[in-house]
């Protein structure tokens, strides 16, 4: 079972962004389950939601305590909430931000964390290009999907059609594109 | 066919394919989504005819549907916590009228201090109201059980609450097996009401009556319930033979076979419950777990056929009898009386505290080891609860409880993972 | 349908929990008499017929009317309405116009040619002597005719109707409306014989086989006041007056009339001296206005026509041209006392208007009847000390009017039937009169009187066309439908609509209602709320 | 709105029937065949406002429905006197389901009628609710508004008594100001009901803007069918509150009930009027107009007003509120 916990603010879709990893891991042919914090979640508040995604029913409903991976929508929350309790260790850490990781300051604390297992995508600024809104789930669930390889692109796009339509769903395509690339070109550093 | 779908929307349209004709609906965490997906189904036309109504308090919400079901509609309706304390008159009187309403109950604490996560305290509240009253384990017994419900309901004259955790199912996205419209007909007859307001036959319902009958019509409410027990069964029986899988009947047991220690439960948390059991099994303990579908009427044979092998019983429940200790536990207990098996009563997961395979891999290890008091309650903050007691021992006016709870712990909001 | 136990009820379930047993008082309909009834001298059923009226049935309206009164187009003419007087609706707005309404029944029955229902039971074969073809002898023969009797009136005068011929003016009462309703009640079987003076009543009771008499003689001879007078002074009486008018050969009076007496037939002298083409016509009356005897509507008739009054005056002595009058004054006691001051008017002729009194030498043989002052005496049935023999009208005193004599007439028919058969008559037990008091008043809708229509005085002084006009039906209908029913039920419903619990029993048109006294508990509102008061609680024995 | 008054004057418009007025003028009360909507061998005490009111105002809407109606009503004393088990004396389609429900109940008639004629399944049928003046204005006022807010097909009448007779006479937000009742005592010269509190319930339901809003009293029948067949004619939510004086709980003999109701109309204390579409389009004028003080005396709840000594003040200021009624709905020529 590989377990995943999503970091967000209230209005950014990180609820959304849970759900369509299921929804992708879903459609190729795997069982996910996917679930909110269950809070009153209103614009601004910390949210998590979460993903299980596994080959047989998923019959547990604790919350994710020990995640494979953490997508962290917001980096102003690293310092606000313990976004990396529980994580496994050499989990995958993707984070929306356009800074390095020593600007973060975390550069320090994930010192011994694998190069290719910690990765930032500026996925605010592909959305607010691709999509016109500041909305980084998308983007991210593709970085996701390129930096685990637990899923597929495609599947996230059919997911995204399923999810979105029109305007907002080719916008979010195109996101989802880009963002998988440089994900994959982000690796490719890391590897190097 | 399977989706991968939001527990609410996947009751709603479970709803839809039992062809309601009248669903009301008032706003309250975590039913919302429910009768958001209905009230988007009956716009678009996709459930017709249907009346949606808007009412303004969950009071109303039960009223219309009783209106609506002695006029002969097949009548649904939502809620949750404090919405089924608010329409707790109700919720009595659609029993004693013999209305097969079938209600979701989105299970969620009752306060004070508000609090809008999961327990069982709301359904529990109004266990005794004359309502049939099932819990599904998880979003797929959820669908299922509420067209079983209204099978159930109708045949019997009774209505039925659905019972699912609150956030935990209703707000997961999981894979569910969405039935078709033609399974659904094929199960679920039309309704034809045992009575019914209709000036061709103008009967009165809802009579005064004294003493000289009260007795005998509240016997008859028991014995009725008490057929539930016989035809939840059958009716499991042929929705497997329809749809293609078990779902529903009055308990279910997990892996009960030689073993000295069964679990009891009711809800979502019998997932994480026979996860550990199998982790334990495989670590060579005997433990199985029985799962309680109906709670009303009190399948008491089932529960005691499943049980009398074991030695010890552990009842782990979302719900706490102030004063007294477990509700479902109580009930187990009373099964149990002519048996030697010690029974352990369990609080957990009260407001929505997260229960985890860990602590429940150490609280079954404790019953197995007869170390558990009779009432436990699971992860409960020994300190902060003492420093509580201490503070009100010293000082009268020592403050809000809660408050001072959280200033304790160090935060605002609670957390849970 | 398999309903529920107890908690789902059949209808008409409640019947079976009988909330008559609660009740302490019940209500009972009662029938009272309408003050309008109480107060008509001819005894007619005047609520009973109006009941009719209001529906527009005119015909059973009459049919009704005329089970006691069979003249009326003349009644709706001539008489003086006490019943009005009495009437409760003029305590509310105005009374109603009963008058009115019978004078349109009359008429209508005239117009269409209804003729009485016929007599009730089979002919007895038994023939009274009726004295008299004026209203009271008419009467009288009218109700024996209907008890199956043979009665046969002898008139002495040429043509019948005694009075209402012979006294009333025909601006009053055309004599078209007289001669129908005579020429009905020849029609129904009686016979009058006319020009036939009876001289001694034994003798013609006799020889005609007659088993009973009825004497309706009248008054018509003229009082007379010894008044000095010189030999050109020109003194007439009202009786020979209106008699020598009605027969064609009205008198010359001249320019100034002056007309002596305070009665309806001093009036009738004066108005019609002015259709006579005199130019004033002074009535001079002892007394005052207020005391005057005559109907206060005949004195404002006159009035708007011209007629003159002199209020506390008596004539002292009459001569060529003019009258010497005496004023007076009231003394306490409301007596006329003369003053001594004298007056002069000029005068051509003076009319003596001082009432009348009766031939009664007809009764010269006949032992046993008792006279005085110039009336016979009659008990109760109207029988005067000779059995057999009864009188009415004006022969028998008291109110001397064409209504007063109708119901004589028709008390006397049925003290007669009765004697014939050996009984005494003893007429029903009136019930209590239906008060003011007893009515709710609510339920009557304000609605004031209609003005019969009256005809313009240009002509009311140069002819002798009937003064007031009759009501159209609309009119008629309105009036009649301003009866409240004082007593008697009118099915208005408000019994069978106020009762919480349906124990009120509607029969249907003309059935009224019965109360079910299984569920009545005995609460009143139907006694409180019936408009005419005809229901009243009485205590439940316990 | 109000009758044509019938140009009949022996009875005019005001007793219950005329044999005179052609049949479909009758007022429905009148028929031999009423449908006795409520029928006999109810418990309702001697003289009861109520039972009358009711059965006013179902045979009416009854006579509307052509027969097909469903009725649903509060807890109370209309509920308890008239189906104690085993005896109903209703005769047409009726629930009772609780004291504060009442409009809900009525709400989801409608709407399972709505269905149902979509299916086929049912012809038209027609859905009144109806309460009392506490399961009207208090315990059941959210269902209410909740109802008239959404324009459900329904239409509402309270019968108002002034309080809760049921129990036991206490107050309800209905009673009258200066009414004694249990709960409003006036003991040691109290004044028994507050000035000042209180709601009125029609000027409540106009506001929500629904067809038709009218009251009516039971002391004028043909006012009240009126209203009770125009408000039928309407579809969407409709309110008729009916003054039904109660001779238990405002101490006045059983036989006076409907001279209650009429002096209160008559006072101008109960105005009578309807509205359509938020509007008043008509007033009931006062025909004989009394003192409030008329109203006030022949009832014991009033009793504290002029005994032992007159209490010319709050005489004043309730003669004060129906003058105010008489201006505000125009209920004498001369306000017009």
């Amino acid at each position: 079972m590989f377990q995943v916990r999503i970091h967000g603010r209230g209005g950014q879709g990180v609820v959304t962004a849970a759900e369509m990893l299921a929804l992708a891991a879903f459609d190729e042919g795997r069982y996910a389950q996917a679930f909110p914090s269950f809070g009153s979640e209103r614009t601004g508040a910390p949210v998590v939601a979460f993903c299980r995604i596994d080959d047989k029913p998923i019959r547990v409903r604790e919350p994710i305590v020990t995640p494979d991976a953490l997508i962290i929508q917001d980096a102003t929350l690293l310092h606000q909430v313990d976004c990396f309790g529980g994580l496994k260790p050499e989990g995958h850490i993707l984070i929306n931000t356009g800074k390095s990781l020593a600007e973060l300051g975390l550069e320090e604390y994930l010192a011994a964390h694998p190069r290719e297992r910690v990765l930032t995508l500026n996925a605010t600024e592909i959305a607010l290009r691709r999509l016109g809104r500041p909305l980084p789930n998308v983007p991210l669930l593709a970085g996701f999907a390129a930096m685990t390889g637990l899923i597929r692109l495609e599947a996230v796009e059919k997911a995204i059609a399923e999810r979105f339509a029109g305007k907002v769903a080719a916008g979010n395509l195109a996101a989802a594109r880009e963002a998988y690339s440089r994900i994959l070109s982000s690796l490719e550093r890391a590897h190097v | 066919m399977f989706e991968q779908i939001e527990g609410s929307r996947a009751v709603a349209k479970a709803v839809a394919l039992c062809r309601p004709e009248v669903v009301c609906a008032y706003p309250i965490s975590p039913q919302t989504h429910i009768v958001e997906a209905l009230a988007e189904m009956v716009s678009s036309g996709v459930l017709s005819p249907c009346e949606f109504i808007n009412v303004e308090s969950e009071f109303a919400a039960l009223s219309v549907a009783i209106g609506a079901s002695a006029t002969g509609a097949r009548s649904y309706t939502a809620t949750a916590s404090q919405g089924l304390l608010y329409m707790a008159e109700a919720v009595f009187n659609a029993a004693g009228l013999g209305l097969p309403i079938v209600m979701t109950v989105a299970n969620r604490a009752l306060g004070a201090p508000i609090n809008i996560w999961n327990d069982h305290s709301d359904a529990m509240a109004l266990r005794d109201a004359g309502w049939i009253q099932l819990f599904a384990e998880d979003n797929q017994e959820a669908v299922d059980l509420h067209i079983q419900a209204f099978r159930l309901g109708e045949e019997l004259s009774l209505p039925v609450m659905v019972c699912m955790d609150g956030f935990i199912l209703t707000h997961a996205v999981e894979r569910v097996d969405l039935p078709t419209q033609a399974q659904v007909d094929a199960y679920l007859p039309p309704y034809s009401p045992r009575q019914v307001l209709d000036p061709a036959e103008p009967v009165s319902i809802g009579a005064m009556v004294g003493p000289e009958a009260f007795m005998e019509v509240k016997y008859l409410a028991h014995a009725k319930q008490m057929e539930a027990l016989r035809l939840i069964p059958q009716y499991a029986e042929e929705f497997r033979a329809i749809f293609g899988r078990p779902s529903g009947g009055l308990a279910h047991a997990y892996r009960t076979e030689e073993a000295s220690t069964i679990v009891v439960a009711m809800g979502s948390v019998m997932g994480t419950i026979k996860d550990v059991i199998d982790e334990m099994r495989e670590a060579g303990h005997a433990i199985g777990a029985l799962g309680i579908t109906l709670f009303r009427p009190f399948p008491t044979a089932a529960i005691v056929a499943a049980l009398r092998g074991a030695r010890r019983v552990v009842v782990l429940e979302k719900s706490l009898a102030v004063g007294l200790g477990g509700i479902l536990a109580t009930n187990v207990r009373m099964a149990l009386a002519a048996l030697p098996i010690d029974v352990y009563t369990v609080i957990a997961g009260l407001g929505g505290r997260a229960i985890t395979k860990r602590s429940l891999h150490a609280l079954f290890r404790r019953a197995e080891k007869n170390d558990l008091d009779s009432l436990t309650f699971l992860d409960l903050d020994e300190r902060l609860v003492a420093r509580q007691l201490a503070r009100e021992k010293e000082r009268r006016k020592s403050g809000p409880v809660a408050e001072n709870l959280l200033r304790d712990v160090g935060v605002i909001a609670a957390r849970n993972y | 349908m398999d309903k529920p136990f107890a908690i789902t009820l059949d209808p008409g379930s409640s019947l079976a929990n009988r909330t008559g047993s609660w009740r302490t008082f019940r209500p009972v309909y009662v029938d009272r008499l309408p003050p309008c009834n109480a107060a008509c001298p001819a005894g007619e059923n005047i609520q009973g017929w109006l009941f009719h009226a209001e529906a527009g049935d005119y015909e059973k309206a009459w049919l009704t009317l005329v089970e006691n009164n069979p003249l009326p187009a003349i009644m709706g003419r001539v008489c003086y309405h006490p019943c009005e007087g009495a009437c409760n609706r003029g305590q509310l707005d105005e009374s109603v116009g009963i008058n009115a309404v019978e004078r349109f029944l009359g008429d209508e029955a005239n117009r269409r040619g209804w003729q009485f229902a016929p007599p009730l039971v089979s002919s007895s074969g038994k023939r009274v002597l009726i004295v008299g073809a004026g209203p009271a002898g008419l009467s009288c023969a009218y109700h024996l005719r209907r008890l199956g009797h043979q009665p046969v009136i002898m008139e002495a005068a040429r043509h019948a109707g005694g009075m209402m011929r012979y006294g009333i003016p025909q601006y009053r009462l055309p004599r078209a409306v007289l001669d129908a309703e005579i020429a009905r009640l020849i029609d129904f079987g009686i016979d009058i014989i006319t020009s036939a003076k009876v001289e001694d009543v034994e003798s013609t009771m006799r020889e005609g086989g007659f088993s009973a008499c009825f004497l309706g003689v009248g008054a018509h001879l003229a009082k007379r006041a010894y008044i000095p007078a010189g030999d050109a002074a020109r003194i007439l009486d009202a009786l020979t007056l209106l008699h020598d008018v009605e027969a064609g050969e009205p008198p010359l009076l001249g320019r100034r009339v002056i007309v002596y007496g305070g009665g309806n037939t001093a009036l009738d002298v004066a108005r019609t001296a002015k259709r006579l083409g005199a130019e004033e016509s002074i009535i001079v009356y002892r007394r005052t206005r207020e005391k005057m005897p005559a109907h206060a509507s005949e004195v404002e008739e006159a009035l708007q026509e011209g007629v003159a009054f002199k209020w506390l005056a008596t004539i002292k002595a009459a001569d060529e041209g003019e009258v010497m009058i005496e004023k007076m004054r009231l003394d306490e006691k409301g007596f006329p006392q003369p003053t001594g001051e004298l007056e002069r008017l000029p005068a051509d002729a003076v009319v003596l208007a001082l009432g009348q009194e009766s031939d009664l030498s007809l009764l010269d043989n006949v032992k046993d009847i008792e006279i005085i002052n110039g009336v016979i005496q009659v008990d109760d049935n109207k029988m005067t000390g000779r059995a057999g023999i009864f009188a009415g009208g004006d022969v028998i005193g008291g109110e001397k009017t064409v209504t007063a004599a109708i119901g004589h007439g028709k008390r006397a028919a049925r003290a007669i039937d009765a004697w014939l058969s050996g009984r005494t008559y003893a007429p029903p037990k009136k019930p209590e009169i239906a008060t003011f008091e007893r009515l709710n008043t609510w339920y009557y809708s304000d609605a004031p009187k209609t003005v019969r229509p009256t005809l313009d005085l240009v002509r009311r002084q140069s002819t002798f066309d009937e003064v007031v006009g009759g009501l159209t039906e609309d009119n008629a209908l309105y009036e009649a439908r301003r009866c409240l029913s004082c007593g008697n039920c009118f099915e208005c419903d408000n019994c069978y609509g106020v009762c919480p619990d349906n124990a009120v029993i509607k029969l249907g048109p003309g059935q009224r209602f019965r109360f079910n006294y299984d569920y009545c508990k005995g609460c009143g509102l139907c006694a409180a709320e019936c408009p005419c008061g005809a229901i009243v609680m009485v205590a439940e024995e316990i | 709105m109000h009758e044509q008054p019938i140009k009949f004057y022996q009875t005019g418009t005001f007793t219950v029937g005329n044999r005179l007025l052609p049949p479909e003028q009758r007022t429905v009360q009148s028929r031999i065949k009423r449908y006795n909507s409520l029928n006999s061998g109810h418990r309702a005490c001697q003289g009861c406002g109520e039972a009358l009111g009711a059965r006013y105002c179902v045979d009416a809407a009854m006579e509307a429905a052509n027969g097909r109606l469903i009725a649903a009503n509060a807890t109370g004393c209309l509920e308890v006197f008239s189906t104690p088990y085993p005896e109903t004396s209703w005769q047409l389609p009726w629930i009772h389901s609780l004291f504060g429900n009442t409009a809900a109940v009525a709400t989801g008639i409608a709407a399972a009628l709505k269905v149902k004629r979509a299916k086929g399944e049912r012809r038209h049928i027609r859905v009144i609710a109806q309460g009392g003046d506490g399961g009207t204005t208090d315990i059941g006022f959210a269902c209410l508004s909740g109802m008239f807010e959404r324009n459900d097909d329904v239409l509402y009448i309270c019968y108002d008594n002034g309080g809760y007779m049921n129990t036991g006479v206490q107050r309800s937000s209905a009673t009258p100001p200066a009414a004694r009742t249990a709960t409003t005592p006036s003991l040691e010269g109290a004044l028994g009901n507050a000035f000042g509190q209180g709601k009125f319930l029609p000027e409540i339901a106009l506001a929500h803007g629904i067809p038709f809003v009218a009251t009516a009293t039971v002391a004028d029948l043909h006012d009240l069918e009126a209203k009770v067949r125009r408000a039928m004619e309407f579809h969407g939510a409709r309110y008729l509150h009916v003054l039904v004086p109660c001779p238990l709980g405002w101490g006045f003999p059983s036989h006076e009930t409907i001279k209650m109701a009429r002096l209160a109309k008559e006072s101008g204390i109960f105005p009578v009027f309807a509205a359509e579409s938020g509007e008043v389009v008509a007033s009931a004028p006062i025909r004989r107009k009394v003192p409030v003080e008329d109203y006030l005396r022949p009832q014991k709840r009033f009793a504290h007003l002029f005994s032992p000594t007159l209490n010319l003040a709050a005489l004043a200021r309730l003669q004060e509120l129906a003058d105010r009624n008489i201006r505000k709905y125009r209920l004498l020529p001369e306000t017009l």
